[in-house]
């Protein structure tokens, strides 16, 4: 095998799956054809950065190009989706959410609830999320801890084209409503992805690197950030487990409460911005749960409390990046002897 | 321009009679145990607009979906969602519609094509337009209405949704009941154009405005634009011109009503009264049968009243549920 | 003196005093008249609840009702502010941010960084925050954690009449955009309020009782409720400390970490829904900045992740109470003699 | 119906050339800049439209102020925002419009009465609107500008903000600026209606549709609605019909161009040779005042891009700042 797809291909790829498998997924979004109305050609966009491309030649109609009315177009998905349909919205930047918030958390993740049970609502909304693209404040969000606070939502961010794939497969399959939120940076990354079409359940954390002194929690980019945190850590003698947290809502706490059990030590790393974000809120579990196995306090790395700055040199000064992560591992293990 | 009651069949004008009474009973008598005092939370009163629901939802089958507002009972009990589980949940208790998790605004009945009262103004115009597109690719010729307040329409969510109707050709309706308040502030301060028909327009839409106290012109005029969107001729937008017989909630002074105007529309702009002297006068139906279903209704709605207030409460257990399919 | 006014009389004293002082101070929101294009009384409504009746009749046309689109008042508000008006926006509910967060958070909050520190911001958009009110799911949120996760925001939730009226005045004559949550049940509850003018400062909490075994920290309507819970403690001759927070961005940690590292013990009290919310929040930040201090998990008490229910049996048992607060007290006590 | 451009005194006209240009250099610079590959981020180009910015902001002072969208550097410099601050903020430098913090999608000089360039569709409307309001109680006769693209024009805070205009008669005017595609979607699929005129009159508005090739077109409707505007009399919209020369973004491969398209409008729709046609054909300047100025704004434009270049960038320290006033 050893078949690699970039995570854009390995979407397209979910996609393409689940809408020859299943004929009520449709899809809609803001040129995620392309060409509707003019006389140059069809489907030659594919999306803002082409994720969905040649999707149209295959599906036609059931890829919608919208209007630029986002508030209209998730709550038509939504809309839909009570009605039998299993659309996947597609919110170029999660950055835009600010324009049709209502349809998703007052809307969508209520329903089940407010109707006492008999609704369902298999709504999937993709958007791009995170900053490194140079696309300043407004294009630069992850807004994460947003929608994981809502009750009612999924909320799942993959870090490598084969948990992309499972995941989208999984969210469009999945009877609530999904947040699944893409990092832009991260679309070109390649990696084994199988041919056959899988799902990966929700709430199932990915330890992607084990050790014994540090538990480095974190999701999306920042899994690869973690990483190489760990390699350089590595090389004086520590040993970090990296947890890829894959779904934010569910949260896989077992996982990571194991783990900090054995390690005595957590950091949580979280590109979103600081404050009531999924390192508070992961901090605060596990020192609840498990505060007797702590051996140190708990760090968090996260960009400071300030929007996502254009200059490039300032945006790469923002992000957590391995430097500052491995620092807060050492911070754990200080007075402890390896 | 408005059909002759005899234009409809007795037995539906009957069935018309019958679900505007439930409509005004139910309302009426909510009005009365809401000042007793018990009943929980807020309270957004119909009455006064039966026609509008009724003329309307008279069209459609299980099968055609419905997105509703705050003052959602009418389109409730019109779209047939059971009257004694609606009771049940407005006391938030078991065996109401939603359990007695939702309440007066967000009673829903997705089976009975009933989409939600919804407490945001303006929400339900994506949703109806999402019912729409479900129509279209089901192919079974089914329909979508979408009810806004004459203040909501003034919502982005509720004016993309026209126009998104008319860029995917959606088989929906989109009907501002215009009953001249928005809380306390006229229609004639909060919206700018004379006319929903003309805002419509401003969108590619054809719009109608009708009488909505007069049920004949309400369904006559339904009947065309809903026809025209189960055949694939797209979307449009109706007006119905009406009034609120109570307070924007209960328990509202209603100080913005000007001297003597309630009696003046409780008096001149009854639906229910112009149907009566509609199907009265014309001899479609005689007033024994009226009172029959009068007597009838006012049965039904005191039986739900008092197995609502009679009804179990959810219990603790009932708080986790119902959050996710799965989780 | 001892004047006791209510928080809705509180809230609107400030505003008619600043109103007073300051001829920029504009308001504008839905009905915050009433009555206007009809043929009834002007100034009936006074807003939903009837917080700024009266205001009208002195002010006049600085008081503007609007058409019912949050968006573009609300946006208006905020572009009237950049523009040198002081302007007050009145969301009813805070449950309606969904149709006009964009304006907040991606206009509002970021100007003054996206350009370069040029532009002044300061607008207060007040809205009604909490559950208690049997307003059932759409109505009865109090989404402070989203606003708080915001860079560029503050957001204030006073608890008491003279609290309100100060924080008001501050959030007023402040150059930042404030989001100032007024929780609904409490407008009736009665206090001391001084008759002049004053400000309190953000980010100055308030202990609002002293103890020495363990820290509660909360704010809003919970404020109460801690209280209650300490005085059941008090009969167990537990002494707790319960901190009112006054405002969560800025926030005053150095009050917390002072207390805690006092009492060695924490209970983050939060009517916010419980993921990525404020409680979290504190939690991991003074188990990162305090952790040899504490004795004792720190206790998160807040709803379960479940939208507001209906029912106000259920309301009831969703809400923290003074039960579930001291319960958490006791835990963090478990094998402490007192 | 387009006003002669003797009407205009010819410094104005000189003047009007100048800003046009300058935005046509800049733009066509920024294009070849960032194909060499060193320019940072996502950028829109203005080229093309020239006419519509300074047809309508030449009419402006400082006290007036503007709200502009993704694509603003041509109402930036239309509005008197310092060019070489521009150019370095594009590069993320220092000495940048905003010190390198927002970049091309967010350049604003409020003193300017620029609001800011906008990452957000549609978010400028609520903005400007705001600022017509201050316009009002600050009571010097100042009026607000909203532009907005045809695609932005269908978001739902734009719709509300035409009714808000209408409902608080606000010294506004929207400008449609009507390129004919919202990224790679016509203008005629996502926009159901014929013009946008007409959906003003949805909104209560007068609205006026012209040829925003055409800048005496442009200059002459505009200098009717604002003075409408400035005199009380309330909000419009005002649609110029304009070509982009460029992508929607810098990248963007435009397949959805027809055959032949870029070549027209270059050739038939370009805003600066019709303004050099009709100022030469009838005398009012010569080719030789004309071609001053093109060297000027040339040299002007190297000159920014060298000097942003060699700009420094912000330092660790900076990225804390600006954030509040105070916190
Ligand atoms: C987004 C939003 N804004 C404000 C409200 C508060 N609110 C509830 S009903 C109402 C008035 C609605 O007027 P209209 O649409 O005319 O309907 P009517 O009450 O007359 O039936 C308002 C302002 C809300 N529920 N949602
Ligand atoms: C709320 C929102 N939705 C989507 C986008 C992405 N987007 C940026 S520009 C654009 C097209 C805008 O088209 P139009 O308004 O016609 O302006 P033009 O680019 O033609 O100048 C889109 C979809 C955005 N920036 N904001
Ligand atoms: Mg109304
Ligand atoms: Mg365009």
């Amino acid at each position: 095998m050893a078949r690699k797809l970039s995570i854009r291909q390995a979407i397209n790829e979910a996609i393409d799956q689940e809408m020859s498998r299943d004929p009520r997924v449709i899809m809609m979004g803001e040129d995620i054809v392309g060409g509707h109305g003019s006389e140059g050609e069809i489907d030659c966009w594919g999306g803002a950065l082409g994720v969905t491309k040649g999707l149209y030649g295959k599906y036609g109609d059931r890829l919608l190009d919208t209007p630029l009315s986002e508030s209209a177009y998730v709550g038509a998905a939504i809309g839909a989706a009570v009605c039998g349909m299993r659309p996947i919205a597609e919110l170029q930047f999660i950055d835009f959410m600010g324009v049709c918030f209502d349809q998703i958390y007052n809307q969508a993740a209520k329903f089940r609830y407010m109707f006492g049970g008999k609704a369902q609502t298999p709504v999937v909304i993709r958007a791009m999320i995170g900053a490194g693209f140079r696309a300043a404040a407004q294009h630069s969000q992850m807004l994460t801890p947003i929608f994981t606070h809502i009750p009612g939502l999924k909320v799942v961010c993959p870090s490598n084209p084969y948990d992309a794939k499972g995941l989208l497969i999984q969210a469009i399959r999945d009877n609530d409503p999904v947040i699944f939120g893409e990092h832009k940076v991260l679309y070109g990354i390649e990696g084994e992805v199988p041919e056959a079409s899988y799902a990966i359940p929700f709430g199932e954390a990915n330890i992607v690197r084990d050790g014994d002194d540090c538990t480095i929690v974190t999701y999306g980019m920042m899994v690869h950030r973690a990483l190489e945190a760990a390699a350089l850590l590595e090389k004086e003698g520590i040993d970090a487990e990296v947890i890829d947290l894959r779904t934010l809502s569910p949260l896989d706490m077992d996982t990571i409460l194991e783990s900090v059990e054995r390690t005595g030590r957590l950091v949580c790393v979280d590109e979103a911005s600081p404050r009531c974000n999924i390192a508070t809120d992961i901090s605060a579990q596990v020192v609840q749960a498990a505060f007797a196995a702590l051996q140190a306090p708990i760090m968090m790395v996260t960009p400071p409390h300030v929007p996502v700055p254009f200059s490039p040199v300032l945006e790469d000064i923002y992000l957590p990046d391995s430097t500052k992560i491995a620092a807060a591992v050492r911070r754990t293990l200080e007075g402890k002897r390896h | 321009m408005t059909s002759h009651p005899l234009a409809l069949d007795p037995a539906a004008i009957l069935q018309a009679y019958r679900t505007m009474r439930t409509i005004r009973e139910f309302e009426e008598r909510l009005h009365v145990e809401f000042a007793a005092g018990d009943m929980p939370g807020f309270v957004h009163l119909y009455a006064g607009e039966e026609a509008s629901a009724v003329g309307i939802i008279s069209h459609l089958t299980d099968a055609d979906r419905i997105a509703s507002t705050h003052r959602g009972h009418g389109h409730c009990i019109a779209k047939g969602v059971d009257v004694m589980a609606m009771m049940k949940e407005i006391y938030g208790r078991k065996g109401g519609s939603c359990q007695g998790k939702g309440g007066s605004m967000h009673i829903a009945d997705i089976d009975k094509g009933m989409l939600g009262a919804n407490g945001i103004l303006g929400a339900g115009a994506p949703l109806a337009c999402g019912a729409a597109l479900a129509a279209k690719y089901q192919g079974k010729g089914a329909v979508a209405i979408n009810f806004v307040g004459d203040g909501a329409s003034n919502q982005g969510t509720f004016l993309e949704s026209l126009n998104l109707a008319a860029v995917w050709n959606l088989p929906i309706v989109f009907v501002v009941e215009n009953n001249g308040y928005a809380e306390a502030t006229s229609r004639n301060y909060g919206v700018a154009v004379d006319s929903f028909v003309d805002r419509a327009a401003g969108f590619g839409l054809p719009g109608i405005a009708v009488d909505g106290t007069d049920f004949f012109a309400v369904h006559e005029a339904a009947g065309e634009v809903i026809r025209r969107a189960r055949e694939g001729g797209g979307p449009s937008l109706m007006e119905c011109r009406m009034v609120r017989f109570y307070g924007h909630f209960e328990g509202d002074a209603q100080g913005y009503r000007g001297p003597g105007e309630l009696e003046d529309i409780r008096a001149n702009r009854d639906c229910l009264k112009h149907f009566v002297a509609a199907v009265t006068t014309t001899g479609v139906l005689g007033a024994a049968a009226l009172a029959a279903v009068d007597a009838e209704v006012a049965a039904l709605i005191d039986r739900a009243v008092i197995e609502a207030k009679a009804a179990p409460h959810p219990v603790a257990a009932d708080l986790l549920t119902d959050v996710y399919v799965s989780y």
